[in-house]
């Protein structure tokens, strides 16, 4: 078997046995921290590749095809030239707000992983407030586009980080409405609780029992993570390039690796939330272990995502808002209140 | 009921658009992956310009008669000539073509009654130094060395009887150019081979797709 | 500005001359209330290239290239109109054959040219695959271009009298071919597109250009079609042979984004259907007429134009005997039609702008010159 | 409340929850400070006047960039606030909606009625409109 | 540790609330509100309510000062122009902020409190729902009132009309 | 800042050290080559051949790893597509400054290299981009095929291959 | 109505602003009187028999060696009526002066643009123009008027003759 | 171990600082902001309180969810004012305002 949490246990066994217990956490903590930014970072590194790949097959084209074998290595190229990239801050810019901005960025992204479950035990804390945590920590990120976008001191970027605000904060409300509907049935905010909920066959997703509250969720996160048809920020046919115009290097570099955790993280969401977490879909399949199926799912999540970008053109700011407001709340709205009945009549 | 009605037009239409998308992905890139696989060239690819030498005796073509420069739209050609005293002839003592400023139009080869001038289907000539777009006469002969072509004269000379202007006769003499260029392909210079196998590609894809 | 309840203040920017969807160099300096465009003010000139100047000092025949340059996208259609505009002036006759070739090359370019405002279009709104999809159609008709004439962009195709090269006789089965294909590819296009919610959303209503407008700006071409008027200078003067084919001129009716969208749509399968005709019909016999170098044609002036991709293109000629053009006014439609964008543009978001500035199928080159 | 909720949390392990959260932040700030000073050692530094001009497509930017902004933002902003506390109440409510049964229903349905409401108030205010 | 703990994120709080009265741009003012209000909490960490800290994120940083991002990006006095930020009297101000500030420091220490002795963390969320639902039920539909009336209101006031 | 562009001689003292700077030099110069991020900027027909037709299925520029960015502040390549004129020379001035070093340029195009066919009788083109910037690979053509562009980065790229370690940090502008 | 007749109409109707009209290859051409310019062009096209609403070309000429002065030329159509004719006026004009004539942004707007770049490139001033920027060179350009004939400037290199 | 002195002092801390805030900022939307550091004091004391005098109920926590939805009101119909000031007078100050003129 592959299971991979004998490893950690053991680890950690270890761990309690030659050290006090606040040192056993404070180790541990920095241990799991390296070990999902490098995980997340290969994710992100694949993302980006693979992102490449299937853009240019669904354009009949070939993507990346010199650096290493099929371009394998053509991500990591691209990070060791943008570390190489000369770095320059505008000189109108707000000089340290715009340094942090995209450390705020990144940051947001990554500590939504704290509570991930990345398969059975593979979670590094199972927080008693789990999904609250993920939307709370989470909205960092708007602040981060908004000190981006001032910080610039750009028209195009204040423009950009002012769009994305709006954007995010507005599907915000929609995306926390829609998980409320699986919230309701799984009475926990705990991820791991509600994944061990959805043991057995697939019909035990929530997704069966919540496709509204599914479908909103998606279509909020695809926002949130500003993807195509929502990558209104970033516009780059009317913005330039959105909030990180004037971005380089390394700088830039964080916000591009923010948006792939995103995709990740949000992929990661549904697939807990509705999808049965680590979950084989049928109980005889459960040889394989749990984390595959996990990463599995949050690949063909990840894999829609990228579908979606190549396919549709981009929707309008304002259609953007009405369509928040004016759609999904509603529907979330709906969502809740049929779920509500739902859980009281059965 | 106009919002349902649209709400599932739309939703039609979206998975519609995925749909498209998605077989796309399956299907086999048009792509051609230039330094290995080269695109077979036409006959009349107007590219980079060669001056065109006798294949036997090895010497330009050329006889200075500076019609290609003057027919020259950006004056891209220089000549300067001078003459053979043995055998009366005129021969170019200096030829440069500019390629910074020549628009690849062609005109020069058109003007040409001696085969001298020839636009062909070469592309790879990037310099990083500016000067070398400046084509001397040397230089072009070389790269025209291994292009084939047919003598417009003799095929002028068979048109002559149709038509007896020189005119016409040049106009002519496009079409039995045009039909040989099929068995030219094969001996036209050796990048081609290397690249037959893989250009046609592209286009025997057209009836699959449809079916698709 | 000044009304001090509607304090917002404006901010001024200039969007282009480098922005990705200025397509080429145009400067757009705008007004913006919020992400609302209040102004415009088209800035052109950044390709003006003197063309004209230099036709003064070109014989008729070495100008042919030129117009090449004019609108790169459409080479065929701008070697085609000043052509017809030469040959009116001299009087001269050219052989049947070279009429068709015309027709058939200016037809497939006019397919090419939608094509890239296709593809331009698209992506000013965003979808980047459907750009890559008209583009893999363009290389085919690059392919029979280069086949033709060896050039893929820069044609020189035709010449004053005829046509430079007789096609090649490869040339037939792979236009079959392609005509064959063809008409599955736009399907593609329309369901990736047409009546896609959120592409319907980005154009229904969206620079509505009233029919007045469009007279009064001489907007023509498709986007004057699409504002509703049947007008197509290849049927209302027919000029070459035109006048043998059978086709329809595809109309709006709002004058939309999304009306010029459907129009050059349409109009790609229209295209399609001449060049299928003109090839089904294309006569033997000589395919030019020589024309020398020094070609002097009778003084006087002609003015000559007919329906290029973008709309009315057209050469006005002034000769004074001599083998090289006293004066030469190239008129063509992105001038006039760039010039309804501050008029069509206002009031919209500035996403909208880019969706009209890229419906109006606007080339830098034809502007500028 | 259903058993699993019982006696899961001790002292320790609540704190250690977060104690990951706050180690990871600096985990997270310290890579990208590295990872920014590292490319500092590596990366050319020219800077010059143009370079630092903000861009604005190639031209010299026309005006301030620090301006006052269109309104519509800030409603967008004000309607988001007040339904995120919403969301607040929500949340607890959905995990023990399922042990309280219909009353909990009812008094959810009427303070969602009442927010619905104030949607349906900017829906008709035109709040909701961009433009 | 936990006193370690503390005394680190109280030294944030204060440090950057101290920043979000004292700094002459107010956006900076609000960068470090978020600061502040992150770190309290994680003062609500340390005190075992980790739900509320959540909505103090979600609440505060993304909803309540973004808004106020948002408004100061509407009513446009950031830099540039020059203006003066206090008012004439911050050094009184100050003097009498600090005296109140030392009677407080006075009382809080000399009032002995009945603490409770053992303080087990508890799964929050629900019993503050059932709590909700049943004693507060009241407060909570109130609540829900004044969003609506503060939504109108907001609303009102800030349309251009 | 900069130690890049001593730590060769520092390398050298140190046993192996030589070793090391090469293998260093040659990743960095490498992942440069390979990541030629060009700025979406075209000026006249080239720009539909260089720019668009290269980056389309047929050609996919993406296979060097090349794509567009729309702002000059995240590019590495500017390709010169197309006929610049005067008015146009000082915009595109200041596009080239504002990249982030290190940049390059490709000037594709007679236009581009030196009028082309606007060398004559033409008032308003600049004649030759390297007159107001470094260009470092001409293409000639008219415009130049796709494949001469794909040629001309590659030829960029053993260009960049070939860099001296530091080449870009020392402060000579 | 087709070219004969549109020729005789504008004769017979607007007989006194124009100086001649003949046809030139099929088109109506009338020489027009530079102080009627505005007005003819504005009476051709309220005029419910000419509906003149659109503007196909409007150029302007070098005329002053041949006939000493500026030429402008414009053709006017009407897609309604699908007819069009062109309409001349000679701007005397001797050397560097530069002639003036009142706009004609006030009949067709289309127009506008079209002054402008003649304005930039001949220097003709066209009086009351609502936007008299350069159009195609930049605005710092001070070599003159390029188009006009035997025109140099710095860096402009005339076409060797080979 | 903190004990409740600890927080209770942190909260009288930012307590004041919030009130120095009040006092001496000129501009709205600062002032605001100094409403909400005073509003965190005063939610520090309740669920410090709540934790340590009586850690059963969470009667603090929940006040301090209602300080904070209330906050948020708050803030809302403020700003929303500081907007509408500023939109007529085309200030934030407070003091330069005049009410007389409304
Ligand atoms: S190349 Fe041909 S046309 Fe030119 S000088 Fe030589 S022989 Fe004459
Ligand atoms: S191809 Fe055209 S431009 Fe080039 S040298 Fe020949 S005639 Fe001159
Ligand atoms: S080199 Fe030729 S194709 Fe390229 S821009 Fe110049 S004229 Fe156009």
């Amino acid at each position: 078997m592959l299971e991979l949490r004998p490893i950690f246990d053991a680890i950690g066994e270890f761990l309690n046995s030659i050290l006090p217990e606040f040192w056993v956490t404070i180790v541990s903590a920095f241990g799991t921290g390296a070990i999902i930014l490098g995980v997340a970072s290969v994710f992100v590194l694949f993302f980006v590749w693979w992102e490449r790949k299937v853009s240019a097959h669904m354009q009949q084209r070939y993507g990346p095809m010199r650096t290493g074998w099929h371009g394998w290595l053509q991500t990591i190229a691209d990070g060791v030239k943008l570390l190489q990239k000369e770095d320059l801050i505008p000189r109108d810019a707000d000089k340290l707000v715009y340094l942090f901005a995209p450390v705020v960025c990144f940051v947001a992204a990554f500590l939504a992983y704290v509570t991930i479950p990345f398969g059975e035990g593979l979670i590094v804390q199972d927080l008693n407030i789990g999904i609250l945590y993920i939307i709370a920590i989470t909205t960092f990120t708007v602040v981060s586009l908004l000190m981006a976008g001032w910080a610039s001191h750009n028209k195009w970027s204040l423009l950009g980080g002012m769009r994305s605000a709006a954007q995010i904060i507005s599907y915000e409300v929609p995306l926390s409405l829609s998980l409320i509907g699986v919230i309701m049935i799984a009475e926990t905010l705990s991820m791991v609780s509600i994944v061990v909920q959805q043991e057995g066959w697939f019909w035990n997703w929530y997704v069966f029992r919540q496709p509204l509250g599914f479908i909103v969720y998606y279509i909020a996160a695809t926002a949130e993570a500003n993807r195509t048809p929502f990558d209104i920020p970033e516009a780059e046919q009317e913005l330039v390039a959105g909030y990180n115009v004037e971005y380089s290097g390394m700088k830039w570099a964080m916000f591009f690796f923010a948006e792939y955790i995103n995709m990740l993280t949000i992929s990661a969401i549904a697939v807990t939330l509705f999808f049965g977490g680590w979950h084989a879909p049928a109980p005889f399949l459960d040889f394989i272990p749990s984390w595959i199926w996990f990463v599995g799912k949050c690949l063909l999540s990840v894999f829609v995502l990228m579908w979606f970008r190549w396919t549709y053109p981009r929707v309008r700011v304002d259609q953007l808002m009405a369509f928040a407001w004016k759609f999904m709340l509603p529907l979330a709205f709906v969502n809740i209140i049929l779920t509500g009945f739902g859980i009281y009549l059965f | 009921m106009g919002l349902v009605k649209e709400t599932t037009s739309g939703i039609y239409n979206l998975l519609l658009g995925l749909w498209v998308t998605f077989k796309h992905l399956f299907r086999k890139p048009v792509t051609l992956q230039y330094p290995d696989e080269r695109w077979e060239m036409p006959e009349r690819s107007r590219g980079t310009i060669v001056l065109l030498s006798d294949p036997e005796t090895g010497e330009l073509n050329c006889t200075a008669c500076m019609l290609c420069a003057k027919a020259c739209p950006v004056a891209a050609i220089t000549i300067e000539r001078k003459k053979d005293p043995e055998t009366k002839k005129n021969y170019p003592t200096l030829f440069t073509l500019d390629t910074t400023v020549c628009c690849y139009c062609g005109l020069c080869e058109q003007a040409c009654n001696f085969d001298a001038i020839k636009l062909t289907g070469k592309y790879e000539f990037s310099v990083s130094d500016k000067s070398e777009l400046l084509y001397e006469m040397d230089f072009l002969q070389e790269i025209g060395r291994d292009v084939k072509y047919v003598k417009k004269k003799k095929a002028a000379k068979k048109a002559k009887k149709a038509a007896p202007k020189k005119d016409t006769g040049e106009k002519s003499a496009e079409k039995p150019a045009a039909k040989t260029a099929e068995e030219k392909k094969e001996d036209s210079n050796e990048e081609d081979k290397a690249k037959d196998k893989t250009s046609g590609e592209p286009k025997e894809k057209g009836p699959e797709d449809k079916t698709e | 500005m000044s009304v001090k309840q509607l304090r917002t203040e404006e901010m001024l920017i200039n969007m282009g001359p480098q922005h990705p969807s200025t397509h080429g160099v145009c400067k757009l300096v705008i007004k913006m209330d919020g992400e609302e465009v209040k102004y415009i003010q088209p800035h052109v000139g950044f390709l003006h290239r003197s063309i004209e100047k230099i036709a003064e000092n070109r014989n008729y025949p070495q100008f042919v290239p030129y117009t090449d340059r004019i609108d790169y996208c459409a080479s065929m259609n701008a070697n085609h109109a000043y052509v017809v505009a030469a040959e009116k002036l001299g009087d001269v006759e050219i052989p049947e054959r070279a009429e068709y070739l015309r027709v058939i090359m200016a037809e497939l370019n006019r397919i090419a040219s939608h094509l890239v405002w296709l593809a331009t279009f698209t992506i000013d709104l965003g979808a980047v695959t459907p750009f890559l999809y008209a583009f893999r159609e363009r290389e085919d008709i690059l392919d029979l271009f280069e086949m033709t004439c060896g050039q893929r962009l820069t044609y020189n195709y035709m010449t004053i009298g005829g046509v430079g090269w007789d096609i090649p006789k490869e040339f037939e089965p792979k236009l079959r071919q392609f005509l064959k294909i063809f008409p599955s590819r736009i399907d593609d296009y329309e369901d990736l597109l047409t009546n896609n919610p959120i592409f319907l959303h980005r154009t229904k209503g969206v620079g509505v250009l009233p029919k007045e407008t469009a007279y009064e700006y001489s907007v023509s071409g498709p986007s004057l079609r699409g504002s509703g008027v049947k007008w197509d200078i290849r049927k209302a003067e027919p000029y070459s042979i035109y006048d043998k084919f059978d086709f329809d001129i595809p109309i709006g009716t709002e004058g939309d984004a999304w009306d010029r969208y459907k129009v050059r749509l349409q109009e790609l399968r229209e295209s399609a259907k001449i060049v299928e005709q003109a090839i089904d019909g294309l006569p033997g016999g000589d395919f030019k007429k020589k024309v020398p170098l020094t070609w002097k044609p009778p003084e006087g002036e002609v003015f000559c134009r007919i329906e290029a991709p973008r709309g009315e293109m057209a050469y006005h000629i002034i000769s004074d005997g001599t083998p090289k053009p006293y004066r030469m006014k190239i008129r063509t439609a992105s001038f006039c039609n760039l010039q309804v964008l501050p008029i069509i543009g206002v009031n919209h978001m500035i996403a909208d702008l880019v969706a009209i500035f890229g419906s109006l199928d606007i080339i830098l080159p034809e502007v500028d010159r | 409340m259903p058993d699993r909720f019982a006696g899961r949390l001790t002292a320790l392990e609540m704190f250690g929850n977060y104690a990951y959260t706050g180690i990871w932040l600096l985990i997270g700030v310290g890579f990208v400070l590295v990872t920014f000073w590292f490319a500092s050692l590596i990366r050319p530094q020219r800077p010059n006047p143009t370079k630092l001009e903000n861009y604005e497509c190639g031209e010299m930017p026309l005006s301030a960039s620090y301006l006052q902004f269109n309104v519509k933002y800030y409603i967008f902003a004000l309607i988001f606030v007040i339904f995120d506390v919403e969301v607040v109440f929500l949340f607890p409510w959905a995990v023990v909606y399922n042990s309280l049964g219909l009353f909990a229903l009812i008094e959810m349905l009427v303070f969602l009625l009442i927010l619905i409401f104030g949607l349906a108030y900017a829906w008709k205010k035109g709040a909701l409109q961009w433009v | 540790m936990e006193l370690g703990v503390f005394y680190i994120l109280a030294a944030v709080i204060v440090v950057s609330g101290l920043l979000v009265v004292t700094l002459k741009n107010i956006f900076h003012s609000a960068l470090m509100l978020i600061l502040c209000l992150f770190g309290v909490a994680g003062i609500y960490i340390l005190l075992h309510a980790d739900f509320l800290a959540a909505v103090q994120v979600l609440l505060y940083v993304g909803g309540v000062t973004i808004l106020m991002i948002f408004a100061i990006m509407v009513t446009h006095q950031l830099t540039g122009k020059k203006i003066k930020h206090y008012n004439e009297q911050p050094v009184p101000a100050g003097l009498i902020i600090l005296s109140l500030l030392i009677l407080l420091i006075v009382s809080i220490t000399r009032t002995a409190f009945e603490v409770a002795d053992k303080a087990e963390p508890m799964p929050t969320v629900a019993v503050i729902g059932r709590a909700l639902m049943t004693d507060y039920v009241l407060p909570f539909e109130v609540v829900s009132v004044v969003l609506l009336v503060a939504l109108i209101g907001a609303i009102v006031i800030a349309r251009r009309d | 800042m900069g130690i890049i562009s001593k730590l060769p001689a520092y390398m050298e003292t140190i046993p192996g050290g030589g070793i090391l700077t090469t293998t260093t030099e040659k990743l960095l110069n490498l992942s440069r080559a390979s990541s030629l991020w060009y700025m979406l900027f075209g000026l006249a027909c080239c720009a539909i051949e260089g720019l668009m037709a290269t980056g389309a299925s047929r050609y996919d520029f993406d296979r060097f790893g090349m794509i567009f960015r729309a702002s000059p502040r995240q590019s590495d390549l500017m390709i010169v597509a197309g006929t610049l004129t005067h008015k146009m020379g000082k915009r595109l001035k200041v596009l080239y400054d504002q990249m982030p070093d290190p940049k390059y340029v490709i000037a594709m195009g007679g236009c581009a290299n030196n009028g082309g066919p606007f060398y004559y009788d033409c008032y308003s083109v600049m004649k030759g981009v390297d007159k107001i910037v470094p260009v470092d690979i001409y293409i000639p053509g008219c415009p130049p095929r796709p494949e001469s562009v794909l040629e001309a980065c590659i030829q960029l790229q053993e260009k960049v291959k070939k860099e001296k370690m530091g080449k870009w940090s020392a402060s000579t502008e | 109505m087709d070219s004969e007749s549109l020729l005789k109409y504008v004769q017979e109707e607007y007989s006194e602003r124009i100086i001649g009209g003949e046809m030139v290859k099929g088109v109506p051409v009338f020489e027009v009187k530079p102080e009627k310019w505005v007005s003819l062009c504005g009476m051709l096209r309220d005029d419910s028999d000419t509906m003149m609403h659109s503007v196909s070309n409007y150029t302007a000429v070098d005329y002053r060696e041949k006939h000493g002065g500026f030429k402008l030329v414009i053709t006017i159509f009407s897609h309604i009526l699908n007819h069009r004719l062109t309409l001349e006026t000679l701007l005397p004009a001797k050397d560097d002066e530069i002639p003036e004539i009142e706009t004609l942004a006030t009949v067709w707007p289309t127009t506008i643009w079209f002054e402008r770049e003649h304005a930039e490139l001949f220097g003709i001033e066209f009086i009351n123009h609502p936007d008299p920027r350069h159009l195609m060179l930049d605005d710092d350009w001070d070599e003159g008027y390029p188009m006009r004939r035997g025109w140099t400037g710095t860096d402009f290199v005339v076409k060797p003759d080979k | 171990m903190a004990t409740l002195e600890h927080y209770l002092i942190l909260s009288a801390i930012l307590f004041c600082i919030g009130v120095f805030g009040l006092l001496s900022r000129r501009n709205a939307v600062g002032i605001l902001m100094s409403i909400e550091l005073m509003f965190n004091s005063a939610n520090i004391n309740f669920v410090a309180f709540s934790k340590f005098i009586n850690p059963d109920i969470l009667t603090g926590q929940i006040f301090s969810v209602f300080v904070i939805a209330i906050a948020a009101a708050e803030a809302a119909v403020g700003l929303a004012i500081v907007v509408l000031l500023y939109r007529n007078f085309d200030i934030v100050n407070i003091d330069k305002i005049n009410f007389m003129k409304w």
